[in-house]
């Protein structure tokens, strides 16, 4: 049985890598069609032919971009994300500092988000049907189709400009204590936890109204369990896999979705980086992120698979 | 049983009324759109008022935009595209998704496995980010936006409708489709679908809320919609500096992308059922 | 003595999907002594899981107990509120339910899910619980008492699960044990221990039950009297013996005549030529990666050779798990076997179906056991009977409308049901339809997969009168696959027992029905007998059973 | 702005400046506040506002948080690289130049003592003694030569490269005295020196990521992209040094939640905030606008070598078509100057008060463009969010040939990438200049027929031949008229639509006091760290 799952993830790591190669080719191919070239971006206004010819020699630009490009991917398998065109900064030291942001913001909100959709989605199943329900769903709805930075403009104009409980702005460096942790990200948090929090209640809720209407469940119910009991011990316990599912799939969003919400609290994570990487067209830089979205979004997948298999003991 | 089968069974429908709000609504931004350019009172680009994000009045019945621009006729001409694009883009990324997807479940093999992999790869590059990608490289015009937005939204589709058909699948009588020799297209689409179109139109629901958010914050990017016509995130975006002042401006347009989000989902989720009344 | 259960004018009602309301259960009185075992019998939709579970005071969703009153041990379930209830279930009165393959917890160890009463009720600490399930085990001769526990339910097979759910009935030593159709799942040989298993602890434990079944003979071995229920009514009570011997009520007498053996009246069809319409020889099938030899890990078809003649038909019997589907689904070409040769009709049958031609598959068809799983839910019987007539005989418009009331009246079902979907027929009606299709693609050969294993005593034997009847008209063949002996013999005019993959014995009825096969033995003196002395009666070789029964 | 005074708009505001900068008495001013229609009592409120900048005494100390409006990974400290605002202030913070102009215009030395020329081809640079650079080493001739010849060198892919060009030669004849050598007389040196490009850093300097330069400030921190951290500089040459302990800099690229990290008290500045904003800030107490009129203008430019623009009466027709007041009043809400198709600002002395702008004629450009027989045709317009304002004035230019008949296919393509690929490439697109000091930059910049950044390919060797001439002249009067001409050549004849000179408008609050407005652009010329103080 150990080495059936064992097999079983090892199965998922070998298509998850799979996965990779195919992102990293499909990201090199995007950046290949992107018009203009980064010596060009970089000057700008001054981009006279001879200065622009000067720049990309200095910058090996004129060697072929695929060449360019297996020379990164090798490097990657050496764990190295190769330097950035822009300015001769080895990528991983660009990247470093505002990885750990994205993952602290990532971590933070869902630490709140989770538990709070899987509290509703529960409950709402639990009451389906009921005023209660109805107005989870609708709520979710609502909220969902709120934009992103009309949430996040709003919070600011609430708490930061007229309140004036929390900071504008969430430099992660000024981060000392926790409740400094706390005011810092509260906005950030705030935002993306009204974003991410619909789609995980909803598929919660589907989840465990499923296995609500099973006979074990009803089994349970006539041996006298509650309610809650029969719900949380017997119905919970095989909706964990979609949930583990959802979950996974709303959480990638905050690895690579958070642009807007970076944009607005000035807060230096991966996303942004990308996006400089694009209007510079600092190839290595954006296929570094891409390659870092893709890890983070198959590491959750392939999580939430394994966390299925391992709670359903059938193919355990 | 078979006593109810002598009276009539003219099959009667049920719909709730909170499914015909919804419609109604739809219905009526659909309505919008397709009069825009009939009903506007000023054109869209014209700068009517003095002042800028102008309050409701006689004039502006939605007062006036960060240029003074009336509001109204640009939220009856964004009707159009974010009614249009979203719609396309969202029939796109459906139909293509689940076609597929059904496609892999009943195929199976390598079929399957590759098809998930590029999806699945697909679906790891962050929307708004492959967005950029996309419109830096191939600008954005309409038709871009919307094949965008479709390929940005299949792999979820695929997802989704490959999970449900891959339970379908393993029924009895897709067997017997099998051994009766059906083609995979038969299979799919008049054996697997039919039993997995509730979910699916669900599933379409929500990912037309992603869409039109998508869009939004596009527009957010600088991506989007040919001026002077903006769809209604990015009114709602060019506009935000009116948010102090509750200016009309920024309220309406969200208002609006609300109400029509929140109805597709109302009336998605509460469609007309046939009556299916067994007695006993 | 007063009674333990009073249920006086009992209604239930529910809910169609159109908010109408229908009463299901339509005034029911019943009484249940103390120690009582009480058999409420009908067929599926007689409402007799339905008045078994308002004893608890439980109505499925989209039903409610709309009126009467139900007096358990002193208490009015119908007024308690949901808590009081929840402090009657479990404790006073407890439920083994129809299937325990999907009453038990998929995630969670038996053992817990065994306990879980105590626990909910606080009656005793969990390692006292652990040892009384464990002398529950034991006392319900289960293999591994002690260790079988702690198994995941897919890990135990479903005659030890069953038992396993009447532990989990008994543990709190209720005053009242709900069995709501226990031995349906169980192959007979199994059936008979499991029967055995709960008599004794019933005797033991001393406390009433109510025996929910379709099942006369079994309901005969255990009962003090039997309830017979139709449309949520009752039509007869009585001790056990007087409904055997002298039932009054005529749908009583129906239930009954289901038992009477129907021989197979030599095949009426004179054939001719004597060419085997199929020959199966050296077939191996079954399931797992292919492995150096050429076949695959797990077979579950051993060296099966067979021969029909055209107008004649096969009957394969044996238990599940002997591998007889695994049989007929190579046969239809579904699961592609690994060896041996099939022909049909003189022509070589490719092993694949994908590989045969239209024709052969419209020669040869394959009718499942389950007609609601068979049968696409989302298309109206038309559909489903239409796209053959198209698929095959390229029929259109009105020839084609003309042909499905032709089939429809063929299997004697109204034209009225055309426009509905699966989900609005019976049991039967399906199977009817089911049957239908196989018949649209006039077919030489129809292979019958369990067609009446889901089907109750009656209904079923309406529908092997079908299948006769058709042969008759049609000069069709069937392999009739089952495990249910009575069924088979009815029909066939071979029968071939297999066991465990192999052909054990192949026996024709019109000859000689003694068979010599030891297992063929176990298996026919397995077959419930209405007279209520049987199962005590029978003897069985120890041996035999140690053998050949691993339910 | 402010509601006493009814038709005042923010261009008055910026009369006003300017005429403080000339040196005005107070009565002018208030004569022309009431020539404006301005009440007396209203008066005094506006010069409140106007000349906070010159007056009240500096205290010292505080940290100085203010946010620009770009930043990126190609954030650099290498002057001759720097391209963003925020590149500007980062490097004015940490780098002095030879020369700079204050807030009229005119050069003063810095790190020069003097700058002198006999013919303004050879010229000799004093520079200050005892100025030392953040690791200790003193400044010297070498350092100079240094920092001037990168810009020569392609690989370094300086900005200035096509003016440093006239750079011939460069020597230290001294420790202190260098010689530059110009290819032809040019009066402008010491302005030309004036930009930022020509910072100047230490000899050898390759690696600029430490940031070591002569500047008031050192460099704590630098995250390209994200912020970078200043410590005063104790051993500041300049008396006084900076006010400020420490000054931390970074960009908020959305315009919003610039503004409202500047009024929930996260930053004293907000930079060059959209007209569309004010309404905000002056809704709130204790924030003020601080307004820059300089050369900066967004263009639409017309190719002539390409259709439509081949056709003279095109060109005319769009400079009549154009809007200027609606583009002034409701585009850029009047924080702009109508501008008259030339890019030398009003402020300028050399600009030339007798050309007039393009009167907004609907009915004249009609005729025009029927003369050029593109009437009723569609033209493609490339805008994008890049160039400031570009799009709204393409609605607007759409709009007004909507109503004659000429249909504009506005194209809005992304910012990224703009520069690249559709500035000077497309036939009728829009762009945006940077302020320059001197005619002569911006002319050999944009309009002499090698021009590099010849936004509408125009070809003239009358106007060369002026250009060269006005160069090497060291008579203002003889300057100033060739100049003039040369305006009124752009104007009649280049493809290049100026309609107005944008002012920056920075936000800021109250406490944040000594922010004057400069020619070079937007917060004092991007160095207001040097000279602002936070007052309690």
């Amino acid at each position: 049985m150990r080495t059936y799952v064992l097999g079983l993830i090892a199965n998922r790591l070998g298509s998850s890598a799979l996965t990779l190669l195919i992102v990293s080719f499909a990201v090199f191919f995007a950046t290949a069609m992107l018009p203009g070239d980064t010596a060009t971006i970089l000057l700008g206004q001054a981009a006279t032919p001879e200065a622009v010819a000067g720049l990309r020699a200095a910058m090996h630009l004129d060697e072929p971009a695929f060449l360019r490009f297996a020379r990164w991917l090798v490097g990657l398998l050496h764990g190295d994300l190769g330097t950035s065109y822009v300015n001769n900064v080895p990528v991983a030291d660009l990247i470093g500092t505002r990885f750990v942001n994205t993952m602290r913001l990532a971590g933070i909100t869902t630490f709140f988000a989770v538990p709070l959709s899987l509290a509703l989605g529960i409950t709402a199943a639990m009451f389906r049907g009921s005023v209660y329900d109805r107005v989870v769903t609708v709520l979710t709805i609502g909220i969902i189709s709120v934009p992103e930075f009309m949430i996040a403009t709003s919070a600011v104009l609430l708490f930061s400009v007229y309140l004036k409980w929390l900071p504008a702005l969430s430099f992660a460096s000024d981060a000392t204590s926790f409740a400094q942790v706390l005011k810092i990200y509260a906005m950030p948090v705030i935002t993306l936890t009204f974003v991410v929090s619909a789609q995980m209640i909803r598929m919660t809720r589907a989840a465990v109204i499923d296995t609500i209407n099973t006979p074990y469940v009803e089994a349970a119910i006539l041996k006298g369990a509650s309610r809650w009991r029969a719900v949380l011990l017997h119905a919970l316990p095989n909706a964990v896999g979609p949930i583990a599912n959802a979950i996974a799939l709303s959480l990638s969003y905050l690895v690579g979705g958070v642009i807007i919400v970076e944009t607005i609290f000035n807060y230096p994570g991966i996303a942004k980086l990308m996006v400089d990487g694009v209007s510079t067209r600092d190839l290595p830089l954006i296929q570094s992120c891409a390659i870092i979205f893709c890890v983070g979004y198959l590491t959750l997948i392939t999580f939430a698979d394994i966390v299925a298999i391992l709670a359903n003991p059938r193919v355990r | 049983m078979t006593t109810s089968t002598a009276l009539s069974r003219r099959p009667s429908y049920r719909f709730s009324w909170v499914g015909m709000i919804g419609l109604s609504i739809i219905l009526f931004w659909a309505l919008v759109a397709l009069l825009a350019p009939h009903i506007v009172p000023y054109p869209v680009g014209e700068i009517i008022d003095e002042d800028y994000f102008g309050p409701m009045s006689g004039k502006l019945l939605l007062g006036s935009d960060y240029l003074g621009r009336d509001m109204l006729s640009r939220i009856i001409m964004g009707a159009r595209y974010t009614v249009g694009i979203s719609l396309a883009a969202v029939c796109l990324a459906c139909f293509s998704g689940a076609a597929l997807g059904m496609a892999a479940a009943v195929i199976g093999g390598w079929f399957d496995t590759v098809l998930s992999r590029l999806l699945d790869a697909l679906n790891s590059i962050p929307s708004k980010l492959s967005g950029l990608v996309i419109a830096a490289a191939v600008g954005s015009s309409l038709g871009v936006l919307v094949v965008m937005l479709a390929v940005i939204y299949t792999p979820g589709a695929y997802r989704f409708a490959r999970s449900l058909a891959v339970n379908v699948n393993t029924m009895d009588y897709i067997t017997v489709a099998r051994t009766r020799g059906e083609g995979i297209s038969y299979i799919v689409f008049s054996e697997i679908l039919p039993n997995i179109i509730g979910p699916l139109l669900a599933d379409f629901g929500i990912r037309f809320v992603f869409i039109v958010l998508l869009l939004s914050g596009l527009s957010f990017l600088g991506l989007g919609v040919q001026p002077p016509y903006a769809d209604w995130g990015a009114l709602v975006h060019e506009n935000i500096g009116g948010l102090p002042f509750g200016a009309p401006a920024v309220i309406v347009p969200s208002l609006a992308i609300a109400s029509l989000t929140i109805s597709v989902n109302l009336l998605i989720d509460n469609l007309p059922k046939k009556i299916r009344d067994r007695s006993a | 003595m007063e009674n333990l259960v009073e249920i006086r004018n009992l209604k239930v009602e529910a809910t169609t999907d159109a908010g109408r309301r229908l009463e299901i259960i339509k005034g029911i009185d019943l009484d249940i002594a103390p120690g009582e075992i009480v058999a409420l019998i009908g067929e599926s939709g007689s409402g007799k899981t339905t008045i078994a579970l308002t004893i608890m005071g439980y109505a499925r969703p989209g039903c409610r107990i709309s009126g009467g009153s139900i007096t358990v041990a002193g208490k009015n379930m119908v007024a308690l509120g949901e808590r009081q209830r929840a402090q009657v279930r479990g404790l006073e009165v407890s439920y083994v339910p129809q299937s325990a393959a999907a009453a038990f917890n998929p995630s969670k160890r038996i053992i817990d899910q065994v306990v879980e009463v105590t626990r909910i009720h606080r009656l005793m600490p969990l390692a006292q619980a652990r040892e009384k399930a464990i002398s529950l085990f034991r006392a319900l001769s289960l293999p591994d008492p002690e260790g079988i526990g702690y198994r995941y339910p897919h890990q135990v097979s479903g005659g030890q699960l069953q038992r396993l759910a009447a532990a989990m009935a008994l543990i709190a030593d209720p005053k009242l044990v709900i069995f709501d159709e226990p031995t349906t799942a169980l192959d007979v040989t199994t059936q008979i221990e499991v029967l055995r298993a709960f008599k004794a602890v019933m005797k033991k434990s001393g406390s009433a039950g109510v025996y929910v079944s379709h099942d006369l003979a079994v309901v005969a071995q255990i009962a003090d009297r039997i309830v017979v229920l139709r449309g949520g009514e009752v039509q007869e009570v009585g001790n056990t013996a007087d409904i055997l011997s002298n039932a009054r009520h005529p749908y009583t007498r129906e239930l009954l005549s289901a038992f009477e053996p129907k021989a197979r009246g030599a095949s009426v069809v004179a054939v001719a030529e004597s060419r085997p319409l199929l020959q199966v020889s050296g077939l191996i099938a079954g399931y797992g990666p292919t492995q150096a030899d050429g076949l695959p890990l797990v077979r579950a078809v051993q060296e099966a050779s067979l021969s029909l003649e055209r107008g004649r038909n096969l009957g394969i019997i044996g238990e599940s798990g002997c591998g007889k589907s695994t049989l007929a689904r190579s046969i239809a070409g579904i699961l592609p076997a690994s060896a041996g040769k099939l022909t049909l009709d003189g022509r070589e049958l490719a092993r694949s179906a994908r590989q045969r031609s239209r024709e052969q598959l419209r020669e040869l068809q394959i009718v499942f056991q389950h007609a609601d799983t068979s049968l696409n839910p989302a298309k109206s019987i038309e559909e489903i009977l239409g796209r053959p007539l198209k698929f095959y005989h390229g029929m259109k418009g009105k020839a084609r409308d003309a042909r499905i009331d032709e089939l429809l009246d063929m299997v004697r079902l109204p034209k009225s049901l055309r426009s509905r979907t699966p989900a609005e027929l019976s049991g039967g009606q399906k199977q009817r339809v089911n049957f239908a299709r196989a018949l649209a693609a006039e077919p030489k050969l129809i292979v019958c997969d369990e067609i009446t294993s889901a089907l109750d005593t009656v209904v079923a034997a309406a529908v092997i009168d079908l299948l006769k009847e058709m042969q008759r008209e049609l000069a069709l063949s069937y392999i009739f696959i089952s495990h249910d002996l009575s069924v088979v013999e009815a029909i066939c005019d071979e029968i071939v027992v297999m066991y465990n993959g192999r052909k054990v014995e192949e026996i024709t009825p019109a000859r000689s029905k003694v068979p010599q096969h030891p297992y063929s033995q176990l298996l026919f003196s397995s077959v419930p007998k209405l007279d209520p002395g049987w199962l005590d009666s029978l003897e069985r070789d120890p041996e035999l059973v140690k053998t050949y029964v691993h339910g | 702005m402010n509601d006493k005074i009814t038709n005042w708009t923010a261009s008055d505001d910026a009369m006003v400046e300017n005429a403080i900068r000339r040196g005005a008495t107070r009565r002018e001013l208030l004569t022309m506040l009431l020539a404006g229609g301005a009440a007396l009592s209203a008066g005094g409120l506006v010069l409140g506002r106007a000349t906070n900048a010159v007056a009240a005494t500096p205290k010292s100390g505080g940290n100085l948080r203010a946010a620009g409006w770009s930043s990126s990974t190609a954030d650099t400290l290498d002057p001759a690289k720097a391209s963003l605002s925020t590149d500007y202030v980062r490097c004015c913070a940490l780098y002095n130049r030879l020369t700079f102009l204050d807030q009229g215009g005119t050069v003063q030395m810095e790190l020069a003592e003097s700058i002198k020329s006999g013919d303004a081809k050879v010229w000799t640079v004093k520079l200050r003694s005892g100025v030392t650079f953040h690791d200790g080493k003193s400044l010297s001739s070498n350092d100079v030569v240094f920092s001037l010849k990168r810009h020569l060198d392609p690989a370094v892919g300086s900005k200035v490269n096509a003016i440093a060009k006239q750079i011939t030669d460069v020597k230290a004849l001294d420790p202190l005295t260098v010689e530059i050598t110009l290819a032809n007389p040019n009066a402008d040196l010491p302005t030309i020196l004036a930009m930022h490009h020509f910072m100047i850093v230490a000899d050898g300097t390759t690696d600029f990521s430490k940031g070591i330069g002569t500047g008031a400030f050192k460099m704590e921190t630098f995250e390209p992209g994200v912020k970078s951290i200043f410590s005063k500089n104790p051993n500041y040459f300049k008396a006084g040094g900076p006010h400020v302990d420490s000054f931390e800099f970074f960009a908020i690229t959305d315009d919003n939640a610039r503004i409202n990290a500047l009024l929930s008290g996260d930053i004293h500045l907000a930079a060059s905030i959209k007209p569309r904003s004010m309404k905000l800030v002056e809704s709130q107490p204790g924030f003020a606008l601080s307004q820059t009129t300089s050369g900066n203008y967004t263009d639409l430019n017309i190719r002539l070598d390409l259709a439509p623009g081949d056709k003279a009466d095109f060109v005319m027709g769009m400079k009549h078509l154009i809007n200027r007041q609606q583009i002034q009043k409701s585009v850029l809400r009047g924080l702009a100057e109508i501008a008259n198709d030339q890019p030398v600002p009003p402020a300028s002395i050399y600009h030339n008060a007798e050309l007039k702008p393009k009167a907004f004629d609907p009915e004249k450009a009609k005729f025009h463009f029927q003369k050029s027989g593109l009437l009723g045709q569609s033209i493609p317009m490339i805008t994008s969010e890049a160039p400031t304002s570009a799009v709204e004035m393409a609605t607007i230019v759409q709009q007004s040939g909507a109503e004659i008949g000429m249909n504009f296919d506005v194209q809005r393509v992304p910012s990224d990438g703009y520069w690249s690929n559709y500035w000077l490439k497309a036939p009728v697109h829009f762009g945006n200049i940077n302020p320059r000091p001197t005619p002569d930059i911006l002319f050999s910049l944009l309009y002499a027929s090698n021009a590099p950044w010849n936004e509408s390919q125009y070809k003239s060797e009358k106007f060369d031949k002026m250009l060269v001439e006005a160069r090497g002249l060291l008579d203002e009067a003889k300057r100033k008229e060739i100049y003039g001409q040369m305006q009124v050549m752009i104007s009649e004849e280049a493809g290049t639509v100026i309609p107005v000179f944008i002012s920056n408008v920075d936000a800021i609050s109250a406490n944040l006091k000594g922010l004057e407005a400069n020619p070079l652009g937007g917060m004092m010329g991007y160095a207001f760290a040097e000279y602002v103080w936070l007052d309690a």
